[in-house]
């Protein structure tokens, strides 16, 4: 039975069906319960932005907060996804990174190629990423392109309450480690989810909207801009088709490949910094596999090369909007050699 | 209540320095004051972390350095910049992601920074400051400036590896560095008599070779007078301290914080050990200075927050322009 | 006066030229001098392959063995770089930069941008990547897509002496933070370098080798890759252009574009794991702003998604070679629609 | 020279603990001469770091330890591996990168893991093992498993803020963790008592709220006693323990290493020191195991070690398709 609930809840609800499947499950993070030690109430927070709220309730034993020790509980998910359990383990914003990364592509990512292939380590690290919330250049970045490089990891993102069930199901069950992205703007929007627990198998993209005249790959938060340009083109009869990838690694290169040989154009949106990023990545993929198809030339849409701003002004025109998509595609469209 | 705060150092202090002092514990109090009203109005946009209630601690640290001397902040920066001499109107702008700012509207609150009056910013990121410190207390050392580099940072902070190492490196390169962990109890919701393995964090002081001490965050003189005497070992090659800072932060962790987590510590606090009524008390008990010297100071800095907000209101924001500009010196 | 010397004299005669110029000038790394505290000899070894050798004993004041805390360290060369100083900071092996990496592209990377242009940071991060030395995953990684997503970062790739001392020079003088990636398998290649002290600037790219069928843009130690492949291809008729970029952040895309509006083909060589990688960088710049002179499609010749292998049956499969380069031209080259 | 050894200790162990721990010990020094040598020879390839001269540290710890223990180690493995347990043969592959190795070839010197016996991998990243130990205990904690886990790290690891971090953790979290510091006095060329800002390691164990101890790392009872105390507290649910180990690595820090920065500390080492010597002078002298016994393991393991070069020699090569297994379980 679907209902409508919010893509916070959507993640909430996977984390709680799973540790009601599997014991071995378990949930740390920086106030992931919030009120450890303090003379006040357990579970004050759920996480900074409420995620995790009520599951220390029902699995007390399985919620635990840690310390500002990134580095450390990072690496104690990791080190007991080799030991039995599957965590899951908060990096509060993706922005963190930096400061526990070590753990994340030279340890969990390269165990099992480095031990010849007899390491299995179940984590997910759910983290928050994107711009939006005037949160300035340290808490709104994107930086999913720097794990996706990593061979070893998987790199999961959401952009909807659905798929974020079904996803982080997915990722809880899978035995590689996980990053799960989730974007900060999108815990308030809703969708239909069913109340019982599925998964969404990684590397199948979603075609969002069908249409043959362009291809738009959309991650993220930039699957709902990429659909109200859409809308926009439908307009002046441009019909764009719309696709998101879902994990973006794997990504489901076939179902991309095929669009554009049937669009025969692409445009790729992506909120982060432009270089060697996933809009980079996508673009050259297509510009090596489906060459023979493309009609125009392939263009990205994504922030500028600078850090995020805190000002809205400068923040509003950062991130990329419909209007810029919609450009992108007359670009595209009415391009001629 | 004043007194168990040491004599000689209200004596060191004349009634100039006092009245500065007091000027940046009232500044800092209504500048944050003034910031949770406007924020529940809805005005001001991010996260916005609040120093009230810790005034004593950058005031008392920074009435110690100057021009030549660096310190490094926190999110929970306004205080640190406002003790540093940042222009407070150009704080409240930058608050407001106005071009007026001090850092053109492009930093806002977690990023404020004023680097010509060796302020290093506020950090977005949890223990950022202390390995930058040992970089500004190197830079003192090596140039021959007389300079010290003072990192403040939070109990959660304590916990960071970044913090730890930083300890280390300072210590074994016999830097001029100060360390002030600013101890109000909680890393966001998280008590830090769990977090913190030890009952203090200078206990951690000997784990890295440097004297450690506690203070009563509460009182201007306690860490005036600690902080003093680190600086001056620190200005003489004696190397590092870490100073531990007690005392409770009066708002939520950020704006918007229910506090489920607390008891009602803080109402107890702003009655009983509130840093300006304690000051008040003491220096006009020894005769240092009147009330009415410290009303004059309050009605100043009531104005000034006032102005701060309403310019601040008025600026513009920063144009589309400005959105490419500032990555590079030259690229 | 030129003379042979190799890539690593090159870099050492780079900084101690620098530091005699320049009193602000300081290095700092583990064992960077070698031997601090220790009963034997100072300077026992000038950083873990003797770059920094004999330093020391120029500039004992300014030349300084590190803890292993590269977030201190680093943390410190960059808090240096704001109150006077230019340290040139190494930190050891680019695959550590996750036990640092917070004070590279929070901390100095975004300084001048969040402070509204008012800060200044002139710290060069030395650091040795690539893969050949049988070192094994965490010890032979590129990594340096990561860092040139990062605004705020120049990313520096010399692949031959000359160019590494002119842009050593360069880096050192620059005003922003600059990554300079040394190739640990060129340390012992020779070739012609200045003894006086000269500066290469920025974003200039080196066409290596001329040629009008196709554009081979190559970076690091992979320009010697795809010069032994253009030989090759000589005696079989094709031309290569092959372009060293120098400098990835910033980027010379003119001389890439133009290059390929001539050839009209590209082949993008990096030993780098292939997802948002430079190679797609290079490769979408290409398909989105060259696309109308493409006549073939873009191939990109990488490592594979894995990590890199210890032995040295894997590890040279792993790293691509002349005869894989040779084989990307041919298809572009071949190529019909 | 045995005379400060722990007279109950010995006793504790019978003499077929005795035999295995000195098997162990012998294993790993004639494990590293003979990679010392092989690698002057020049087929193997990649940075090899030699663990001679602190074989009592791992044996010590590791005899205490079963199938539910887990083990972190560093780039210098070999050692920690043997003593919990890994094939030496397959050991002896990894190094030479043959597809019977441990790793399959995949790893080499620096990542010899059998997950099987709970050895987590030597690890190149210096501070690497903590966090993952961490982990280890806490996986042992939850699944009520009565199992330990111990990280191995050196003095420069000590440094390492992930290393610190990890200290405080396990004390908040009442792991049952061990953190073995194996200070033999250098990280690569640098002068511990330089880098670390205490006289001892284990002062640092204060600092994060649990016991720590200092022993004497050429002795394999002293080892096996703090270790044994340690484990033991970790089982009883007491939490964690730092113990830092003593000693001094005869090789230098790679192979390659001209050692300038060092004086003549290893010939005396090797000469007065010696775990193996002591060990042989402590049990015979106690009459619990002759020499002929332990020369007998001395030939054994001569022989292993010959029979692990020569078969790690002529074992195959990976194939060019093992290149692109083992990324995943399933992508
Ligand atoms: C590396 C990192 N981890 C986590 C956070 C999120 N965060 C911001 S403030 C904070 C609590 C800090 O506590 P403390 O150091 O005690 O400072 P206080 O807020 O009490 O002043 C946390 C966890 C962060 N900004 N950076
Ligand atoms: C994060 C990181 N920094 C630096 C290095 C390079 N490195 C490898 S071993 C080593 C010295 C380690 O010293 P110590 O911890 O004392 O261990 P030991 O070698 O003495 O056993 C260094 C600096 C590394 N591998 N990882
Ligand atoms: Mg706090
Ligand atoms: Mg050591």
């Amino acid at each position: 039975m679907a209902r409508s609930i919010t893509y916070r809840e959507a993640i909430n609800e996977a984390i709680a069906q799973e540790m009601e499947r599997d014991e071995r499950v378990i949930v740390m993070g920086e106030d992931n319960v919030g009120g450890t030690g303090s003379p006040g109430e357990m579970d004050a927070w759920g996480g900074v932005l409420g995620v995790t709220k009520g599951l220390y309730g029902r699995f007390p034993d399985r919620v635990m907060d840690t310390p500002i020790s990134e580095s450390a509980f990072i690496g104690a998910a990791i080190g007991a996804a080799t030991g039995g359990l599957r965590p899951v383990a908060e990096l509060m914003f993706v922005d963190f990174m930096g400061v526990c990364f070590d753990q994340i592509y030279n340890q969990a990512a390269k165990f099992r190629y480095m031990f010849g292939g007899k390491a299995v380590t179940p984590v997910v690290i759910r983290t928050m990423w994107g711009a939006g919330l005037r949160a300035a250049a340290q808490h709104s970045q994107s930086l999913l392109s720097v794990f996706t490089h990593i061979p070893g990891l998987k790199v999961v993102v959401p952009s909807n309450p659905y798929d974020a069930k079904g996803l982080l199901i997915q990722s809880i069950r899978d035995d590689d480690p996980v990053i799960f992205a989730e974007h900060k703007m999108l815990y308030d929007t809703a969708g239909d989810v069913p109340a019982e627990s599925y998964a969404i198998p990684f590397g199948e993209a979603n075609v969002v909207r069908e249409g043959d005249d362009v291809t738009i790959v959309a991650i993220g938060r930039m699957v709902a801009t990429a659909q109200e340009a859409a809308e926009q083109l439908a307009g002046s009869g441009i019909q764009a088709e719309i696709i998101d990838p879902r994990t973006v690694s794997p990504l489901d290169t076939d179902t991309i490949l095929e669009s554009v040989e049937n669009t025969g154009r692409l445009v790729v949106v992506d909120e982060a910094n432009p270089r060697c990023s996933l809009a980079t990545d996508i673009s050259a993929t297509v510009a090596q596999d489906a060459f023979g198809s493309l009609r125009a030339p392939i263009q990205m849409v994504t922030a500028p090369h600078t850090p995020v701003p805190f000002a809205d002004s400068l923040e509003d025109v950062f991130i990329p909007d419909a209007q810029k998509v919609a450009n992108a595609v007359k670009t595209a469209v009415e391009w001629k050699k | 209540m004043t007194g168990t705060l040491p004599t000689s150092v209200t004596q060191e202090l004349g009634p100039d320095a006092l009245l500065q002092a007091y000027r940046t514990m009232r500044t800092i109090r209504d500048f944050e004051e003034r910031v949770h009203e406007e924020f529940a109005g809805g005005d001001i946009p991010g996260f916005v972390h609040l120093y009230a209630g810790e005034e004593a601690s950058a005031t008392g640290v920074c009435t110690h350095l100057d021009d030549r001397d660096a310190i490094a902040s926190t999110h929970r920066g306004h205080g640190h910049c406002i003790a540093k001499g940042v222009d407070v109107k150009a704080m409240m702008a930058e608050i407001y992601g106005k071009s007026t700012g001090s850092c053109r509207g492009k930093g806002g609150s977690m990023h404020i920074a004023d680097l010509s009056k060796g302020m290093l910013g506020a950090n977005g990121i949890v223990g950022g400051g202390p390995p930058l410190i040992c970089g500004r207390a190197l830079a003192a050392k090596q140039l021959g400036s007389g300079g010290v580099a003072v990192a403040f940072f939070g109990d959660g902070a304590s916990n960071q590896g970044t913090t730890l190492e930083s300890l280390n490196l300072a210590s074994i390169w016999n830097l001029p560095a100060i360390f002030v962990a600013e101890n109000n109890g909680y890393a966001e919701a998280t008590s830090s008599s769990w977090s913190v393995a030890t009952d203090d964090i200078a206990d951690r002081a000997a784990a890295f070779g440097m004297p450690g001490v506690i203070v009563d965050g509460f009182d201007f003189f306690a860490v005036y007078e600690a902080a003093g005497e680190a600086i001056a070992r620190a200005r003489d090659g004696g190397g590092p301290t870490l100073i531990e800072v007690k005392f409770t932060r009066y708002f939520g962790h950020f704006e918007g914080d229910q506090q489920l987590y607390r008891a009602d510590e803080v109402a107890q606090a702003r009655e009983k050990l509130d840093c300006l009524k304690r000051f008040r008390g003491r220096v006009t008990e020894t005769g240092q200075l009147t009330g009415d010297q410290l009303d004059a100071i309050d009605v100043e800095v009531a104005k000034l927050i006032d102005e701060s907000v309403v310019e601040a209101k008025a600026a513009p924001k920063p144009g589309p322009d400005d959105l490419l500009t500032d990555v590079y010196v030259s690229y």
